[in-house]
């Protein structure tokens, strides 16, 4: 069987759940493929590991792609499996956050490490400042959890809606009790989990054949984890995750994000814009995506 | 020395033997300048041994060989990233002899006066330094070794240079804040915690394990809960480095305060001297050795503590902020320009240190000389 | 064991201090948020069941002691030891790590000291590069080298012992080369007129003369290497290893999850630094021990 | 040599016996130390009395118990068996009211203090203020003959100053009892000479009194009141000597027949304790 | 008392002059310390010839530079002027030829070893084989009379024994030329007589080599075949006594007319390097 190392953006938990039943339910191994996943964790750059040569293929979100690309990391998207992205900002609604316009002068809490993109990019429609002030917000960089919410130290916090969303109706919040902005239905939604390969190594067509069968198997993969949810969960515990329950109903939530593999132009082209309007990319992305895989696979 | 060939100028002439003959037989190509650098290299080494008893001289002829074939390699590389072949690596390799050839002649050097001695012991180490960085810049470089991975040195340097402003933020943020305040209330509390366990022996018995066991708190675990208590700005990283820096204290204190000598606390009982007296005119001279010791461990520990802890929920500023956010952007020059900047601080603040404990020690036999 | 039984009661009293503030502070902490709930419950609960709301929130700021007990005895007795679910598995893991790269760390600091206490040219060079080696964050960039390693085929326990090993060897080089250097000059003058050769020197006079330095340092050191192993297995997407275990419950907010882990990392650093000042007071005694 | 014989035995030292005026009350007291080889009894079944204003000298071979009887004095080693007063008190007692002042046999100077900074430090436990201070360290400092040496520190003095250093730390404290485990050990004849002179005046004047450890028969009669000899394994109590010689003692006293004789008994005590056969 | 004026000087020490058979040669050697306060002379101008065979005895004030002068004999302190050749070679390459044995003023005893491990320490560098260091041990400690104290640790010793066990680990090197500064310091007049001779008695059997610092006027003169007398600041040799005392000496030459004169001799030399006007 041929090997392919595929590295994730985070622990092993649903948001990953159809590389996970692929390899569980054989699917790869019916496309000659010994697939190694390898989990990703808090300041793994996924980019970084590809670019070492510590993987073939790696999942990661294409603002963080298509920066690392302007980098000089040549990596390509083969594949698109989250159609939707599933991030949102949370506001208790008894606190001082009910609409867009309440912003300013506030706390609101980001994730880094390349997770940033979205929310500056919002914040450069609105408008608003990040450097803190009265009429800018104060940005904090957010741990793992909702504790920020809980403890009072920031307005609003982000949130996926796989996720961390139910840890905050798990501590207690009811969803009532939240003010929910959710970047896919404002429109401000930059395409979230990919699947990306170096460039370079696109070019041998052996690789390129390994990665429409590494694609499909996935992509089949995924199918079978939107209609088997359990079978799904129990596969992510198998590979390390943590509480059946919540990875089962991660799985149910990210069931909604997915879509068909191929990358929807459209939202790729409204990524690359607010990337480039930020000035996180310096160039116009050429050739950062190749929908070859995807053409030949599904 | 005297008169004999010392092993690394012998390995020098090997290495630019072998270097010409693999510059000879290499395809064309590939950096420049090597030819020049290996006739530097054979007559630096050759110059150096013939003046086998002016250290002086060979000292420096040492140091312009090196150096000078330092610099034409690296010149002779840009444009051919990752092309360079074995004459390269041979040149680098002899050049680098030639500076430790250049180290050893100056360390041997007993000069008699004082700025002269001074300068030596900055330059040596400086010497030894510039080495780790030309070999960093010329290997990852020569090799092509993906930016991404490890930036060179220069790229770094022009990071530095390009983003003062924003290096001085976080230098701010993290050093004078969280680790100043924290370093300086950790080592208190670990130096209190020392007296008091000393002073009560029930504190001591019941202290002390679980001090041992605030020891590996791990940071990981600490930051999160100390960002809950104490917010997402500096006093919760304050406080990670307080946990951090404590226990060392602790211990050393601890072995301190038993290092002096009985007759000495026998004489104090005899003056019927009470504990405080005692603890202050014998006990903690003799134990300041142990209390630089962990001043020193701390120094380094404690922007390690700070940097770390500013991972878990911090303002948009400071150097652990920008390193894990420089990494997730790929701005991987960026984070070895805040690691320098880290570095930097904690050499010069350990060596503050080192300079305080020669004048408060200066009757203990590691200092005197042995 | 005499001194054990000696410790028992002072240990006690102020655990018992301990556990006491601790559900004071449960209190002071999970407090606001409680009644944040309970106001959009629209409850009024009574002072009591105040109290025990405080002390039993599914993820609570500060778990109560006895959440923290349960999730313990839980994870450590009523699963089986080698399950993925045991403390006691998990504890292990990282101690093998921290063992290793202590041991490593250990034998690289005091090869450095005696370096450094015989060569005056690695003294001159070496020794500032050392330090500043240290004031490189490696536990910031941890994830960087695992990364790098992992992309040249190295994973498992050896990048994770490295970490350790890069933390532990500091504490033991500084330590040392003080101890080293302690003996008095009236000693090393004996020596110089027996003109003992400097491997005499080292281990008749120098080593004996620097374990009370060098055992004082390698407390330090072992609870730095755990430090170490802790971190590297954050990374590493280990799914083994009390950081993982911290990991996963810091990113699912289960706190309990987290302090119960962070009570199996202090058992084993008590463990470990118990065990190297046992190692300290057998060597004490097997050198005639004069007590003190 | 003018070998004169005119002295008079001087009268009794008054209140040698009196039950108030006893500084140092020891009865049947006993020691043992308990090693790694088993126990050593360094001192057993000592009776000894010492009244105030006497100067006793302790003398015995090596290692027969005078260091440690000195220490249990001084409430530095606690007695295993029998009772000791000091000024009718415990030893613990006195020596938290300060009743005395050691001199070690080895000079136990502190590294980092220079010689006068040493000699300050009973000092400035005691809580004297500066003036006082600084005129004590010099006329005692000068008393052993180390003026100038006041700035220098201790491993830049040669064994005899380290200890006359030492020596100078003890009259400095100025305590009404002096313990001194041969303070003079380590001094040339003339010093030693100098030295004992003057602290035959000390004591004259001041009425101090003084317990001596000495190696030195002359010196133990040429100084003491008294003189107690000792003998090793248990250490023990086997002579003690009243000298009887006057207070007033030139150095030439030492060449008086009564003074010979009182050395050679106590040589006699001395050989019989020990076990060389000679 | 028993004195006899019979003794006959001896014929003067064999070789005394001679180039060749010479130990120590020092010409114009002096030395000065960099104090923080200064520097110190310790020896200026010294010039000293000792032959084969030699005892030679230093005495003078304390702090006038004998034990510096041992050290610089010893490789221990390099002079900073003039010159000093051991068996004609540097003090570095006689110390490297294991050529001396050294007693230091203090005991110097390693505290983690016990006392037959001290003295087996100089043993275990020479490489002896554990039979051959056992018996020397034995022997050695024997002689000092510590036999029964092998395996205490030094602070479980009085001062004098610790001493003794430090004579002991110089003896059991059996080096040609021994230097001893101050050895007997801590014994008792029985110990040290006993010593004193024990000395003596392997000085004749070995022909070694003796430099032996002392304070005790009697001691030196009854030891040495040559006795330096040395005067502080700057230290400088002030006078050299031949003794010409038969190699065989009783205890009680002590009391003959020859050894009282040269005793007189001695303390005048001492006296004068002193500041004390008595
Ligand atoms: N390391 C040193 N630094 C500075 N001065 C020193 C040092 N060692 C000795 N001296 C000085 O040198 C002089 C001679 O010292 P030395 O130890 O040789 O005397 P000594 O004759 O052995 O005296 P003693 O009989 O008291 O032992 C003294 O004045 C002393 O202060
Ligand atoms: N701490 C100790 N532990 C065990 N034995 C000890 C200790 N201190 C002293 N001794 C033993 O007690 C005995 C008496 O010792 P002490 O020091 O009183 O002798 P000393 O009369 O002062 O001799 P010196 O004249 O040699 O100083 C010795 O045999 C010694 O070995
Ligand atoms: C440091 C840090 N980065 C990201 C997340 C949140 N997070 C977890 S998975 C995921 C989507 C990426 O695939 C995101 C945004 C976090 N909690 N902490
Ligand atoms: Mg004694
Ligand atoms: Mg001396």
């Amino acid at each position: 069987a041929d090997k392919v190392v595929l590295q994730l953006k985070w622990v092993a938990q649903g948001q990953f759940a159809g590389y996970f039943t692929a390899k569980e339910q054989g699917f790869y191994e019916e496309e000659g493929l010994d697939v190694e996943i390898r989990n990703g964790g808090p300041d793994i750059a996924p980019e970084q590991v590809i670019a070492g040569g510590g993987a073939d293929v790696i999942v990661t979100w294409m603002a963080a792609g298509l920066a690392a690309r302007d980098k000089g990391v040549n990596i390509v998207n083969i594949a698109q499996p989250f159609a939707k992205s599933g991030l949102q900002l949370i506001c208790p609604k008894d606190g001082p956050v009910q609409t867009e316009a309440d912003f300013t002068g506030h706390t609101l809490g980001v994730w880094f490490f390349g997770n940033e993109y979205p929310f500056y990019a919002w914040m450069h429609k609105l408008g608003l400042a990040t450097e803190g002030g009265a009429d800018g917000v104060t940005v904090l960089k957010q741990s793992f959890d909702v504790q920020p919410l809980i403890q009072k130290q920031a307005d609003c916090i982000s949130v996926m809606t796989y996720n961390e969303y139910w840890q905050a109706i798990d501590a207690g919040f009811k969803p009532e009790d939240l003010i929910v902005f959710n970047y896919t239905e404002l429109g401000n939604d930059l395409l979230e989990d990919g699947l990306y390969v170096m460039e370079d190594k696109l070019k041998d067509p052996a690789f390129e054949d390994k990665m429409v069968r590494f694609v499909r198997a996935s992509m089949k993969g995924w199918q079978y984890a939107v209609e088997n949810p359990e079978d799904a969960a129990e596969a992510v515990m198998e590979a390390g995750g943590q509480d059946e329950n919540h990875q089962q109903r991660m799985v149910g939530e990210v069931a909604k994000l997915i879509g068909d593999g191929k990358l929807d132009l459209v939202v790729y082209e409204r990524t690359a814009k607010a990337l480039l309007d930020q000035k996180i990319i310096t160039k116009e992305p050429e050739g950062a995506y190749t929908t070859a895989i995807t053409d030949k696979a599904l | 020395m005297r008169g004999t060939l010392s092993w690394q100028i012998m390995l020098v002439a090997l290495a630019v033997l072998a270097g010409i003959i693999a510059h000879m037989t290499a395809a064309n190509g590939g950096p420049a300048n090597i030819g020049t650098a290996l006739g530097l290299l054979a007559v630096s080494a050759a110059a150096a041994w013939a003046l086998n008893r002016q250290a002086l001289a060979k000292a420096c002829i040492l140091f312009i060989g090196a150096h000078g074939t330092a610099w034409l390699l690296l010149s002779g590389v840009s444009g051919h990233e990752g092309q360079a072949g074995a004459s390269f690596y041979l040149a680098l390799g002899a050049a680098w002899l030639l500076a430790w050839r250049c180290v050893t002649v100056l360390s041997l050097m007993k000069p008699v006066s004082l700025v002269a001695r001074r300068a030596l012991g900055l330059i040596i180490p400086l010497i030894f330094g510039a080495w780790v960085l030309i070999l960093w810049e010329a290997i990852v470089r020569g090799a092509g070794i993906p930016f991404l991975l490890l930036p060179p040195p220069s790229a770094i340097a022009d990071r530095i240079a390009a983003s003062s402003s924003v290096l001085a933020a976080d230098f701010k943020q993290t050093v004078l804040k969280a680790v100043l305040a924290g370093y300086v209330m950790g080592c208190g509390a670990g130096f209190v915690a020392a007296i008091a366990a000393d002073r009560f022996v029930f504190l001591r018995r019941g202290l002390l394990p679980i001090g041992n066991m605030a020891a590996a708190l791990p940071i990981i675990g600490v930051a999160p809960i100390m960002v809950m208590w104490f917010g997402f700005d500096w006093p919760s990283k304050a406080a990670v480095v307080v946990i951090m820096t404590f226990f060392p204290m602790l211990v050393n204190t601890v072995a301190g305060l038993s290092a002096s000598g009985h007759m000495e606390r026998d004489l104090m009982r005899t003056y019927a001297s009470g504990y405080w007296p005692t603890l202050f005119k014998l006990r903690l001279p003799a134990a300041m050795p142990f209390i630089f010791n962990a001043l020193k461990i701390n120094s380094t520990l404690a922007l390690i503590g700070a940097i770390v802890a500013e991972f878990f929920g911090t303002p948009v500023v400071g150097m652990g902020f920008r390193i894990s956010t420089e990494v997730g952007r790929m701005n991987i020059d960026m984070v070895w320009a805040e690691i320098t900047m880290a570095a930097l601080a904690g050499t010069l603040f350990y060596g503050a240190l080192a300079l305080v404990e020669r004048t408060v020690t200066f009757w203990h036999p590691s200092i005197r000389g042995g | 064991m005499d001194s054990f039984r000696s410790k028992i009661i002072p240990v006690t009293t102020l655990l018992t201090l301990l556990v006491i503030g601790w559900y004071a502070f449960a209190v002071a902490l999970n407090g606001p948020f409680q009644r944040d709930l309970d106001r959009r419950a629209g409850e009024m609960p009574g002072q009591l069941e105040f109290l025990m709301r405080t002390w039993s929130q599914p993820k609570p700021t500060l778990p109560a002691p006895h959440q923290v007990a349960q999730n313990f005895y839980k994870a450590t007795v009523t699963v089986k030891p080698w399950s993925n679910r045991s403390l006691i598995y998990h504890s292990w893991v990282t101690l093998s790590s921290t063992f290793v790269g202590f041991v490593f760390g250990a034998g690289l600091g005091i090869l450095i000291a005696v370096g450094i206490v015989h060569f005056t040219s690695l003294d001159r060079s070496l020794m500032p590069w050392i330090i500043t080696s240290q004031t490189i964050p490696i536990l910031a960039i941890a994830p960087m080298v695992v990364v790098v390693f992992a992309s040249i085929g190295i994973t498992g326990l050896f990048p994770k012992a490295l970490i350790s090993t890069y933390l532990s060897f500091f504490p033991v080089a500084v330590g040392m080369v003080k101890g080293l250097r302690s003996p008095e000059m009236m000693h090393l003058d004996l020596m110089r007129t027996y003109n003992a050769t400097q491997p005499q020197i080292f281990w008749k006079l120098r080593v004996p003369a620097s374990l009370p330095f060098l055992f004082a340092s390698m407390k330090v050191a072992v609870a730095a290497s755990l430090v170490g192993a802790i971190v590297a297995e954050l990374p590493t997407g280990a799914s083994a290893g009390i950081g993982a275990k911290l990991l996963n419950g810091a990113y699912y907010s289960q706190t309990i999850d987290i302090w119960a882990a962070l009570v199996a990392g202090s058992l084993v650093a008590v463990l470990l630094v118990a065990a190297v000042g046992l190692a300290g007071r057998i060597t004490d005694h097997a050198m005639g021990g004069r007590p003190a | 040599m003018d070998v004169s014989a005119s002295y008079k035995p001087a009268p009794a030292i008054p209140a040698c016996d009196g039950r108030l005026a006893n500084v140092v009350e020891a009865n049947r007291l006993g020691l043992t130390f308990q090693t790694n080889d088993g126990p050593v009894q360094a001192l057993s079944n000592v009776d000894l009395t010492i009244g105030k204003g006497e100067f006793v000298s302790f003398i015995g071979p090596s290692g027969c118990g005078k260091t440690t009887l000195l220490r249990v004095i001084a409430d530095l080693e606690k007695p295993t068996a029998g009772t000791i007063t000091i000024n009718g008190m415990t030893p613990e007692q006195a020596r938290q009211k300060r009743a005395y002042g050691y001199v070690f046999q080895a000079a136990a100077l502190l590294p980092w203090r220079t010689i006068a900074d040493n000699v300050a430090l009973p000092l400035e436990i005691m809580g004297l203020a500066r003036q006082e201070r600084a005129e004590r360290i010099a006329r005692t400092l000068e008393l052993v003959n180390l003026a100038g040496f006041e700035k220098k520190y201790p491993w830049q003095l040669s064994g005899g100053m380290q200890q006359r250093a030492s020596i100078a730390r003890a009259l400095a404290f100025d305590a009404d009892l002096l313990l001194m485990d041969e303070p003079f050990g380590a001094l040339d004849e003339i010093v030693r000479d100098h030295l004992n002179q003057q602290l035959l005046e000390l004591w004259a004047r001041t009425n101090k009194t003084i317990c001596f450890v000495t190696h030195s028969i002359p010196e133990a009669v040429y100084l003491s009141s008294r003189i107690v000899v000792m003998s090793p394994r248990p250490g023990r109590v086997t002579d003690v000597i009243e000298t009887n010689l006057p207070r007033e003692r030139p150095l030439d006293i030492r060449e008086t027949p009564e003074f010979l004789s009182l050395a050679a008994r106590v040589r006699e005590g001395l050989k019989a304790g020990h076990s060389y056969e000679d």
